[in-house]
């Protein structure tokens, strides 16, 4: 048992950590809705370096986390994984964020395990530590939050079309969350943020078009 | 290092200064407090040791348990030193809120020995003499609401008594500690305290552990209503003797 | 115990007549809502030369709190502390505001302990009255409260740049926040007011820019 | 008879008499408790459709609102008048707290009127002004706490009448009103009430309320400044008279 | 507004006066758990005595009230009334109580009003200080919780034939609350518990009869 | 809507008669606990005839009841059926408990019906007023309560025979209720309340063969 | 009590499906808000086809919910028909919305039951399954939200007399729910946001007539 | 998730199953207080017989829970582990007291096993389905129970030696559970249910003692 809450204490200390490093990418990737349209590029390429701290920080993690306990019940309202999850989620968001801001388009679940080192549980087979398909979920969520932000903000920053390409962008991912099954729950809840997300960004467009500011429709 | 890269990042104002300031105060005050949580509870568990030892008295001799207890009581003496460093001046009262579950634990535990020696209430500068340094000053006090709470909670640890006194054919004990637990009522409902507040909390846990004491004393007058006092001891004597020989202790 | 509940009395006492004058100092500074943006200095004047009573008030206080007994707990549910940090944070604030309205900047610690007459306990070794850290940070979260309503009121009184360099001024304060490794719940959970605060504060100047109101961006 | 019947069952001592008086006294309460009740609802329910009425402002004329208003007052004055016999002397206490929601609604309603008619504040006494009885005495007291609470409701109805407004065109109105609950806000404030208090609470709604009714306000303004208010006034008093010759109202 | 405070503050101070007392009979009668059957007398008349006092508090109680305000609401949660009728409750309890050992019979209300000084609000018309039904009949509860103690300790104290007694008392009490039209929760409720302490009364004179402890049945 | 206004006062005025009626019988048949053997059956008689009040009150209370809102929500927390739910429950466990003291067994669901003059809902096809099978249940786990009363007080009138003859009923009973698929509910955890209860009379046939009080096993 | 169990999960089952149809709808329509004029028929026609599936499965559900107890409550907080209440509102919302692209009319009732193959309820006699008129109600009011919304992508489409058309629908929408006693808290909550949607398409009529991009008012 | 969810279904469905056999096994095994001590054999013979269907119940469990996830967290409040404890521990409980009944010794962990046809997770190693060491100590406390009603029902029955073996059984039982660690609140609490059992059945030998009703102490 004791073992046991070392292993916590221990746990709770990388996650500080992680979370510090995870602060320290929002700082950069805040930039971008302060930024010329000429800057994004530098911003996310610097924010996906910092990934290789991420990267370290969740395998060290990984190797403290006991075989198998990944979703250890440790008393009646926490388990292993909930020390974690919020981290893991914020990560995962970051780095979907900074991909958009480079490529845009969707980041790839091949380029999430890349960056965060760890796999997602795609197949409900892992045992190890890993990403779960849930967490993902969360975090493309929270990319629509910051979509319809920087929405707003590269108006403000005169780029025009760029809402454009966000609302083309987050409404497929929105016909993308229409093929899941979501139970009543958590993710059912926050997927109704989404639908309000493209209601603000597709006002943004009209905003713009309205005036015609935009090169083309 | 890693701290000075990551301030680097926001922008040269007056806000990263502040902040960094702000950050080291904020650490420091964070992990004081964590020390004190944690001595908070192993004094409270070393303390609930101390009541197990105590509760030994059913099949031991006050002797052989004091003594135990004091061996007990040299690693929470211990704990109170070390963590007295981190309770001076203004800390004392700025953590005492972490601290308190291990002072009323320990005036429980002080309390139920004392009981078991001398019969009757410690008070609470007789508790405190217990934290004596080098120089014979206490290093540390306990507050009167923390002295209350851990009294109330005796009255648990004597009904518990009562009940296995009665286990080993003992009459006169739970009739000592009904009335022991009465007047210790009565103080405390002069003490005035609001039915919602933690003493007046404490006073329904104190109601009922009087109630079940009451009730050994109700049993054991109806039981030894049928036969003779003597033969009843005998009876439970013979029976724990014998029970006791199986297992050889 | 009577000595106590005496001075717990003239505690209470206190701190109404503390709370008073906050409460005065408010409706003062509520006026820049309405003002005409040559009146803000004014407006900000008047509410810093009430801090003289501010002083007077919590020094009464820091007098009759008896030494090292700032923390002192009362009964299981309040602290000494407690009966007068909802004053301390609500004139922080307000000290935090007046300054800002005044120069457009962070009030420094300095400065806050000149207004209040009681220092900052930045090294966790004040003995005396003191301003704790969480109680400064609780207070410059008010501050953002305080300045999305501005931004909007701003708009209104036709003043289209102030909110432009209200949103600058409450993204280095969140850049800020991220440098700290929070962990009490409450500031914890107040600081995603401030991230929503932002929001508010970056669609008023998207109206702004939209309309091409601003004078430069 | 049927109470009677039933008391024989209980044996015959000082226990039946006793009883038999404490529950017609219960029953009686009860009773009175229970009218109380209803009629506090029935004003609740008519002191809402006033404010309706008062909301018509919209399409109507004042003077014809102050008139059907005056018809639906006569209803509730009724309501105060029958209640009134079972609110005398210490029974006024006794079940104010049964009446309280309706005292409520009707100052908030009397409050509506009143700024609608003249662009201020009523006074409490200028509301119970409208509970006189034959010999011009007034029958029933609102108190304090009733009419202020009242009062701080009165701003969910001057925002929705704020956005209104907006819907015809009316520019000035939400200004206006604006102005009003900012002034409205500060007396509140100086009231000194607690956080938790019942008037602490309410001033989070005209907080709120306040808000609503500055971006309201602020939308004006932006939407104002791409052309002239004239033009923007003209655009929306024809798509109103379009759209309300198709219903012909 | 200060008028009302100050006269609260009175009022709070009698009751807080008024509760000593009563702590001090409660004390006096918890003798009887201990007493020896004949001591019970002596114990009941001394705690009758006290009542002189009980009856001064509570009249100086009742001239501090104004008139006709007894229900006065001083905010939402509390009115007058509340401030006092806990300890009014409880006084009455004792007089029950008091009066049962001394005679094993119900108190009358004459006899209630005669030890309290003030009347009993029989017909609902009383616009002065007075006790009201619903008081009387928690009083009457709650001596149900006393008796049930008071039959267990009897028998510790060798007196196998009070709980005979007792339970005939408290069944007789059971039944004349059958003939209220309970309406108002919180005395239904606490109606429940009349009825366990009558089987636990019941329990312990099996236990006396079980073994033929009793004189006669 | 003011006719279901009306209708519900309607049905509270009726089921706080029919609440009178049940208290009255529960007087009556407390009688029991303490009676002497002889006088059992009368007792059981006389609140057996006035059952026919009972059925009167049902009856008129099924006329109010609109067709096939029995089960109507009414607002978010109560329906029709919660009205009288509490008295049908009572007056079942009334006429279970006389049933048994007469004849020493079950009630037959026939019965019930006739005493209380409306049906009980076996087949779950009722579309008029009813008894519903979970009322009837409910009434016989307070039946197990009365009876663990009655073989204790039995003892105390001297009836060494009748606690025997409970623990068989009370066991069977126990069996029967094993046959159902009861669900985390209500039911389910007044249901260990039976188990309680035949404890408790075990107990007390203990008690009796121990001291070999009884006639025969 | 197992085959009512085995029923729920049936339901839950097929409301699973039923969702599913729903989401593949709102899919097909959702690209009205990005489709050119012309496309909006074809998008419309599209969508009615697949109700084909929709009626398969809500008369599914009729066969299997047992005859009159639609509105059976299962526990304390669900009844059958909140199990598919919120599916019934979106399919409906679906109904009305295609219905209003392919003519800019209201759906009626005929053609509701038409494409649902249920009945609505409207002379509140219905014994079996049927959508009930607050299940029709709330599908107008979702009607609304799409339309604000459709205004605003109509305008960013280059179609700037929909806003037009639109507006006066939704107004005479409004007009209809006037004449109607709302009491439900619920639907005169969701009520208001009709006006709120008015308000948000108005205001595009002005935008769209103060710039004269539309072709006659 | 859709496999989940019918997995979740069909589990549920096998546990109802499951504890209805444990309910039959229930009815056999209570006949034990009520019968004669020559019949004791032949019911536990009976009862142990009913195993095979108990047997054949938690291995078509075990078949359905897919591999390593017998702890898997299906939602916040609840595992798949969660579904089946109870059942488990009360087939546990009846296996160990018809082993008593006929050995009037200790279940070996080997019978237990062969009864429930799945292991014992003793090393804490087993990744299938298993019954875990708490179930099995759960299922102890709760023999002590059932013995405790025994003792009482055999004294009853005439069978006067049986408490002293049965008192002595329980305190080697007792014994053991002193040489565990326990730490899980559930299990220290229910812990102190044995020493209230051995209280009582210590009770029970004193009472037959004093009469001289056994044949040897
Ligand atoms: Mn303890
Ligand atoms: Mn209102």
């Amino acid at each position: 048992m004791e073992a046991e809450s070392n292993r916590r204490d221990e746990i709770h200390q990388l996650v500080k950590e992680y979370e510090r490093i995870c602060r320290n990418i929002t700082v950069i990737l805040n930039g971008v809705h302060s930024a010329q349209p000429g800057e994004i590029e530098a911003i996310a390429r610097k924010a996906l370096e910092k990934f290789s701290e991420v990267r370290q920080h969740i395998q060290s993690l990984a190797q403290i986390v006991p075989y198998q306990q990944y979703y250890r019940q440790l008393n009646l309202s926490s388990r292993y994984h909930d020390i974690w999850t919020r981290a893991v989620q914020t990560s995962n968001s970051l780095a979907a964020f900074a991909v958009y801001l480079l490529e845009e388009r969707f980041i790839t679940i091949e380029e999430l395990q890349t960056l965060s080192g760890v796999p997602v549980n795609i197949n409900n087979d892992l045992q190890e530590f890993h990403i779960s398909v849930e967490e993902f979920l969360h975090s493309l969520i929270n990319l629509t939050n910051e979509l319809s932000r920087f929405a707003i903000n590269s108006v403000t920053q005169g780029d025009y079309n760029r809402p454009i390409r966000i609302s083309k962008f987050v409404k497929e991912l929105h016909n993308g969350f229409q093929l899941l099954n979501l139970k009543n729950d958590q993710l059912r809840k926050r997927f109704d943020g989404i639908k309000y997300n493209i209601k603000r960004i597709e006002e943004v467009v009209y905003d713009v078009s309205l005036r015609k500011l935009n090169t083309s429709v | 290092n890693s701290n000075e890269v990551e301030t680097q990042k926001v922008k040269e104002t007056g806000v990263r200064a502040l902040f960094s300031t702000l950050r080291d105060s904020l650490d420091e005050h964070y992990n004081t407090r964590e020390i004190v949580i944690r001595h908070s509870k192993d004094i409270t568990f070393q303390s609930k040791k101390l009541i197990y030892i105590g509760h030994r008295i059913i099949n031991s001799s006050l002797d052989a348990i004091l003594k135990e207890a004091a061996e007990k009581h040299k690693e929470i003496f211990q704990l109170f030193k070390d963590i007295c460093v981190h309770l001076s001046g203004v800390n004392y009262f700025r953590y005492l809120r972490n601290m308190s579950n291990g002072f009323q634990e320990y005036t429980e535990a002080m309390a139920f020995l004392r009981y078991l020696e001398h019969g009757d209430l410690i008070k609470k500068d007789e508790i405190e003499a217990n934290l004596l340094d080098e120089s014979g000053n206490k290093f540390l006090q306990i507050t009167d609401l923390d002295y209350v709470l851990g009294i109330a909670d005796l009255t648990g640890e004597l009904m518990r008594y009562a009940i296995n006194s009665v286990g080993k054919g003992d009459h006169t004990r739970p009739l000592e500690i009904c009335q022991f637990l009465r007047n210790l009522k009565a103080q405390f409902s002069l003490l005035n305290a609001k039915p919602n507040s933690p003493i007046g909390k404490k006073m329904e846990d104190m109601k009922s552990n009087l109630q079940k004491v009451e009730l050994v004393c109700y049993a054991l007058t109806i039981h030894g209503s049928e036969y003779p006092k003597e033969f009843y001891e005998f009876i439970v004597s013979e029976h724990s003797r014998s029970s006791e020989s199986i297992y050889g202790h």
